[in-house]
């Protein structure tokens, strides 16, 4: 028989595959984004369920709170002219062959290397799941959040210099690279007409 | 570890009444949920007749004793209109955006505890990370609102929305992590617990809570997107921001997330600075006496939150009469110029307390 | 108990979804949208391979093994975070630049016919 | 038989924070004076004298504040005897033990701290005045603030390796303020000299401290802290007598920086710097950093008894006390003697310093280390006024030569009595100044001492004190009485400026302190028990504090002192004021004019030590060089690396003409021919090369399925 935690994580799964295949279909880049931070929430609810609640915490408010705003931007910034993708399952197939069979294929050999190895009796041996383990109590939470801090800390000590060097790079790169100076005339003709349509009434 | 763990109301429905687990959690959800429902229509009652008298006008007087009714009123008149789309709409972006931020405001309230004894909806050992990761998903909800609502002034009103509400999410994190530090818990239980044994942050630590504290409420105003931080729906110009094309139920229910949102940010600041439930504000020894007794008891607890939350309120619409609106570049500069900066230095000196590290020597 | 296969999975079938993304996808933000998604699947297994291997006293004492998986996510989500910032900034540049960020149609790298 | 069982360590933060405050807040203000003198370079403009100068002179005064304040808590709150205040941070870690970082607050370094403290504000504010106009006066204040402060470091310091890193930014600042006037030659040489002797000293001094931490190593206790080595010694754990090479080799280090026996060169020259730094750093304070450090370190070659009597151990420790003692005393008459023939103000009371650092390492090495302190009190005082003094009639009258002075009575009658006060007290001014009874209680030290030979000491002591007399006098006769003999056309000798004034009297009245003090403390001791305890007696309460008691003061005592002090002021008098024809034709008897020459040349000491250096160093560098000029350069670059690497190219030139460049030349061809055809694979489409990536990974993970099919099946 089937468990409340078994039935909500295969609920998710089915949530998180949906928003990904809507993610792709889509025909518009914004409604990508925002599926994308439904199929981010599903995630985070299945950190939460391998009872990790700080995991969990980043995943909302760094990914769908920040990540997302930022590709939102980044989608109503750059919107111009939206892919058309074939609406029928044949024109689909036909335009995507070949990536679908490497698609294919990739999917399958992962999952008869993943799946055969970790159901081979050598990886079981000694270890138990506490994936979804509802016994947990608020306690014993606390306990996790509170070492995982410490241990994050203490034996991941560059971790956290590393990150705060990698994004205070990431940012200011970006900043350099957006607010760089441009001319109108180092611009493609396309762009020159959109930032300077008079000239072309002139010409 | 001071942290009081358990169920909601577990004295009552577990201790007394004998009930699961699951139903007690239920019965508590729905206790928690009606309390702040009601008081979602207390509040902007309050405050239409603070401002009215503000003003020199009298405010709601027809429905209901005093106009109290005219909330529900309005409410209902709300819910019982047509539920219009415009044109060109992108449907599904359209409904996500109030879905998102009605949920999540909601979702907001499950680690805000009302009382020491267990008055808790969910005890996470990640409190207040969580409501600001809870909280984080409402910028792209505005977003996407008001890019799906095809209408410019909803989709300026959104960019204005989003920018701002990351602008002031920094330093309203940097404030708190101050308190955090010194606390050694995200949990706001053990916050509040720890302002019970050693005094309200506000007045630690030579002004560096207080300053720590305003740095908050400031960011949590604009947070909040209220008078003077109200760009995003700056009515003379934007007509109502993001919400300008929800109509019906839907703009009933942005209109309450909005008032949602001025509890829990209120609520935060009582927690994290001004002592929670707690009602005396200064170190008192743990030893049973009558203030004590009385500062544990639940009830207390219960009205004293109460009693707080309506006087930031009372602030909120004070300021919402008084202020003016502050230009856009106004508000950036705000919050990246001096907030932040100050906000970093108030860690400084909390961290470097005593009770941290302790390299401020000369205190 | 939630079986951790099912976890691998659901990992594998995102993974894949977002390889198929990369592969079709025409517009490059939807193409950093679709490495999200797979940055996700990597997550998501890390999180069930440290949800898997604990030590027998578990959750009464720790060690840094317990959490390897948790500080690899941890890096991950940092890691994202600064290349959709990267990406943006990217992205906006080449739009200023060509007018569009179709990659299909951004081929200047490509030797002009003499 | 243990002195420190009862000592008790105090941990007061307040008082630490405030001795930080102390040694910080010069240091600061001086680095941001060099800051400042950056920026002046920079921009070629000068900041007001107003702005740095204050600057200058608040540093100092905040440390006076800090200093102030500690030395009333800790009196007051504190028994100075038995508790002490420590704050220690570890600085470097190793598997052996920590070196440490920390104040220690007992009365000797609150003492120090507080006299270097005042002397120094004073001269700071003298300066203002005197450095008036200089292009480098920012430079000027930022490099005495940081010596300053270096200083402070060193005084407060708990342990020997805080105290080491110190004292070498001392000898860093004194470096730089020497060579102060660094375009001119003598004194970019007078700097280097003072640098290079002083280093001497700091090799000893720095092989002495580790050797202290092998020792303690050894013992299982690693520590550098005075206070830890000396409950050591008190326990037991160390002997003495393990102790006595190390302290010697410490005392190196005072040797050198103390300006004792045998490198005393460079004391002099330093004069070269401007008036106040010579007070500063030459007098009062930096020469008598080697001698507090003598006090600090005294447990390695003085045992101290239960019942307050210092005395010389027996074995080989007592080496080193004597060798302290007897390098003092030939100090002191060597620099007696040298001052004797000086004829530059600055250069007299140069030598009076050398001499005068003589006794008072002469009484450290007989163990009355509180003696010792005591005669350094007075002597800081009056002989930085006594700088004062000289600076204000260099100042006045533009020339640093005593043939150039005379009669300067009538023009500066402020630096006249200020000048005749502190040279009473170098003198020793029986009954009346503060250097008569401390230099009184050194010879009594001397005198009841064990070390070998004590009445010979004793004696050549006493003819220094008689030396002294007479060069004193002299210099007060020909620079304020007589007739002026300087240029009257060029010079016109001015009353000093206010400010300079003003220090002045600080600094004269803080010797009349002393005196009274000394004076009421000594002679009331004799009438009253009460006040022979009392805080009064300073002396005894120094004792007292550390543990040490000397003999009594006792009138019969004096007497030699007096006759001595007495003959040669009257010598003086009688050969330079009066000019009796006898004793004039004794001063220019043949043997004398000798003698003169011999201590002229300062008795060989500078010419000894530059063949010791010298010469060897030399005889070293001409060997290398010939080594050099033969072996490296006629062998091994003519012969083998030059004609053989002309052979090679011929031959690797011929190789690379006809074998390489035609293999190079057809690989280049090749790959060009290879690139221009594979050039149309690059089509520029992003997902086209993603699309090949992918296809490159389906193919591998294929393989490694069927690879670990195969595995599975063979198990």
């Amino acid at each position: 028989m089937i468990s409340f935690v078994e039935a909500l994580f295969l609920v998710i799964s089915f949530f998180i595959v949906f928003c990904i295949i809507m993610t792709l279909l889509v025909p518009k880049t914004m409604q990508a984004a925002y599926w994308l931070i439904l199929m981010l929430t599903g995630v985070a609810v299945l950190f939460l369920l391998a009872n990790s609640e700080i995991i969990f915490a980043f995943q909302i408010s760094i990914y769908a709170g920040g990540i997302s705003v930022l590709l939102l931007f980044a989608a109503l910034l750059t919107q111009h002219e939206e892919y058309e993708f074939p609406r029928s399952i044949l024109g689909f197939i036909k335009v995507t062959a070949s990536q679908l069979a490497i698609f294919l294929i990739i999917g399958i050999n992962l999952l008869i290397l993943i799946l055969t190895s970790v159901m081979s009796s050598d990886f079981r041996k000694g270890t138990s799941s506490q994936l979804g383990d509802t016994t947990l109590t608020v306690e014993e939470s606390f306990f996790m959040t509170e070492n995982f801090s410490v241990t994050l800390w203490r034996d991941f000590g560059m971790v956290i210099p590393f990150l705060a060097f990698l994004l205070l790079t990431a940012l200011l790169g970006s900043v350099k690279l957006v607010i760089r100076e441009w001319e109108i005339e180092d611009l493609s003709d396309v762009m020159k007409n959109r930032y300077n349509p008079t000239q072309e009434v002139q010409q | 570890m001071a942290s009081d763990p358990g169920l909601p109301f577990e004295e009552l429905f577990i201790g007394r009444l004998k009930l699961e687990p699951w139903m007690a959690i239920a019965i508590g959800s729905i206790i928690a949920g009606s309390y702040i429902m009601i008081n979602q229509i207390i509040a902007p009652w309050i405050e239409r007749k603070v401002m009215a008298r503000m003003q020199g006008r009298r405010g709601p007087v027809h429905v209901g004793k005093w106009g109290f009714l005219q909330i529900p009123a309005d409410l209902l008149k709300m819910i019982g209109k047509e539920d219009t789309r415009p044109e060109g709409a992108d449907k599904f972006g359209f409904s996500l955006a109030i879905f998102l931020t009605g949920t999540t405001a909601i979702l907001s309230f499950a680690p805000l505890p009302w009382g020491s004894k267990g008055l808790i909806p969910g005890n996470f050992s990640i409190g207040i990370l969580y409501v600001f990761a809870v909280f984080s998903i409402f910028p792209p909800a505005m977003l996407v609102g008001g890019w799906a609502s095809n209408s410019k002034y909803s989709l300026i009103g959104g960019f204005r929305s989003a920018g701002q509400l990351i602008a002031y999410e920094i330093p309203m994190f940097v404030s708190i992590l101050g308190v955090i530090a010194v606390v050694g818990s995200f949990s706001l239980v053990e916050i509040t617990n720890y302002q019970m044994n050693n005094g309200w942050f506000i007045g630690k630590y030579y002004g560096a809570g207080l300053i720590a504290g305003l740095i908050f409420f400031i960011s949590g105003v604009a947070e909040t997107e209220r008078v003077p931080f109200d760009i995003p729906e700056a009515e003379a110009e934007l007509v109502m921001g993001p919400r300008t094309e929800f109509s019906g139920w839907r703009y009933a229910l942005l209109m309450m997330t909005e008032y949602l949102h001025l509890f829990i940010n209120s609520l935060l600041f009582l927690y994290l600075f001004v002592g929670g439930y707690d009602i005396w504000p200064v170190r008192v020894n743990n030893s049973p006496s009558f203030i004590n007794d009385f500062r544990m008891n639940p009830f207390v607890q219960f009205l004293a939150i109460t009693l707080k939350v309506y006087v930031l309120v009372f602030v909120a619409a004070w300021m919402r009469s008084a202020l003016a609106r502050l230009r856009i570049d106004q508000l950036l500069s705000l919050g990246w110029k001096y907030m932040l900066p100050v906000s970093i230095l108030t860690l400084v000196v909390f961290l470097g307390s005593k009770d941290v590290f302790g390299f401020l020597i000369f205190w | 108990m939630i079986p951790v296969e099912w976890f691998l999975t659901l990992s594998v079938v995102m993974f894949v979804g977002g390889l198929f993304g990369v592969l079709t996808q025409k517009n490059a933000m939807r193409i950093l949208i679709s490495v999200e998604i797979m940055l996700n699947a990597a997550n998501l297994a890390f999180m069930a391979f440290n949800g898997v291997f604990y030590n027998a006293d578990f959750p009464n004492s720790f060690s840094a093994s317990d959490f390897e998986g948790w500080v690899f996510v941890f890096i991950i989500i940092g890691v994202a975070a600064a290349e959709a910032a990267i990406g943006l900034a990217i992205f906006l540049s080449v739009y200023r630049n060509f007018g569009e960020i179709q990659i299909t149609n951004i081929f200047t790298l490509k030797e002009q016919e003499v | 038989m243990v002195v420190e069982e009862g000592i008790q360590v105090i941990e007061d933060k307040f008082l630490i924070n405030s001795a930080i405050l102390v040694i910080l807040i010069p240091f600061l203000t001086g680095i941001f004076l060099l800051f400042l003198r950056g920026l002046e370079i920079r921009n070629k403009t000068k900041f007001s004298e107003r702005l740095t100068g204050s600057i200058g002179v608040a540093g100092l005064l905040g440390s006076l504040i800090n200093a102030t304040i500690i030395i009333f808590t800790y009196f007051n709150k504190y028994d100075a005897k038995t508790q002490r205040v420590i704050g220690d941070t570890p600085f470097v870690s190793s598997a052996h033990g920590t070196f440490k970082w920390g104040i220690s607050l007992d009365p000797l370094s609150v003492i120090m701290m507080f006299l270097l403290a005042f002397i120094a504000s004073v001269i700071h504010f003298y300066a203002t005045e005197y450095m008036h106009g200089d292009t480098a006066y920012t430079r000027f204040f930022g490099t005495l603030n940081f010596f300053t402060g270096a200083m402070f470091g060193f005084v407060l310091a708990s342990n020997l390796f805080m105290a080491f890193v110190f004292w070498e930014l001392l000898g860093v600042s004194s470096y730089m303020l020497i060579g102060y006037y660094w375009p001119k030659a003598s004194a970019a040489s007078a700097a280097k000299k003072a640098f290079l002797y002083n280093k001497i000293g700091d090799v000893s001094f720095l092989v002495g401290i580790a050797y202290i931490w092998q020792i303690t190593l050894k013992a299982h206790h690693p520590t550098l802290d005075y206070h830890e080595l000396t409950n050591l010694i008190s326990n037991g754990t160390i002997s003495i007598n393990q102790l006595w090479f190390p302290g010697l080799l410490l005392f190196g280090g005072a040797i050198g920086k103390s300006a004792q026996l045998p490198l005393f060169g460079w004391l002099p020259e330093a004069m070269e710097g401007p008036t106040p730094v010579s007070a500063l750093l030459h007098s009062s304070t930096m020469v008598k950093a080697g001698l507090f450090l003598l006090s600090r370190i005294y447990f390695t070659f003085v045992t101290v008894g239960g019942h307050y009597e210092a005395f010389i151990p027996e074995g080989d420790a007592a080496l080193t006390a004597t060798l302290i003692t007897w390098l003092g005393v030939l100090t002191a008459l060597c620099g007696a003697l040298i001052a004797l023939t000086a004829t530059d103000i600055k250069k007299v009371l140069a030598f009076s310093t050398i001499s005068q650092l003589g006794y008072i390492g002469m009484a450290m090495g007989t163990g009355q280390i509180h003696v010792g302190f005591y005669h350094l009190v007075s002597h800081a005082t009056f002989k930085s006024l006594l700088f004062l003094c000289a600076g204000a009639v260099i100042h006045s009258v533009h020339s640093q030569e005593m043939k150039d002075m005379g009669g300067l009575k009538k023009y500066m009658p402020y630096t006249y009595w200020t000048m005749l006060i502190g040279l009473l007290g170098l003198v020793g001014f029986p009954f009346i100044t503060n250097g008569f009874y401390s230099k009184d209680a050194l010879l009594v030290a001397i005198k009841n001492s064990d070390i070998p030979l004590a009445g010979l000491a004793f004696t050549i002591a006493l003819i220094t004190a008689g030396i002294t007399a007479f060069y004193s006098s002299k210099l007060f006769i020909l620079t304020f009485l007589g007739t002026p003999r300087y240029d009257k056309d060029h010079v016109h000798p001015h009353k000093t400026g206010i400010r300079m004034r003003i220090a002045l009297i600080i600094l004269a009245i803080a010797v009349v302190i002393e005196s009274v003090w000394w004076a009421v403390g000594s002679i009331g001791g004799l009438a009253s028990e009460k006040i022979n305890k009392s805080f009064w007696n300073f002396e005894y309460r120094l004792g007292d504090l550390i543990g040490i008691h000397g003999a009594p003061f006792a009138l019969i005592d004096t007497i030699p002192s007096i006759l001595a002090v007495i003959l040669g002021i009257s010598l003086a008098f009688g050969m330079y004021f009066y000019q009796i024809p006898f004793l004039i034709s004794l001063k220019e008897g043949g043997f004398i004019i000798k003698l003169e020459n011999i201590i002229a040349n300062r008795f060989g000491f500078d010419k000894l030590i530059y063949v010791l250096a010298m010469g060897p160093g030399m005889w070293v560098g001409s060997k290398f060089r010939r080594f050099d000029e033969e072996v490296i350069d006629g062998f091994i670059i003519n012969t083998v690396i030059k004609d053989g690497s002309l052979k090679l190219a011929d031959y690797s030139n011929k190789l690379d003409q006809d074998g390489i460049d035609g293999v190079v030349n057809g690989l280049g061809d090749i790959t060009s021919e290879l690139g221009y055809n594979l050039r149309k694979v690059q089509t520029g489409q992003t997902s086209q090369y993603a699309r090949w990536m992918m296809f490159g990974l389906a193919l591998l993970l294929s393989i490694m399925t069927l690879l670990y099919f195969q595995t599975f099946t063979i198990k």
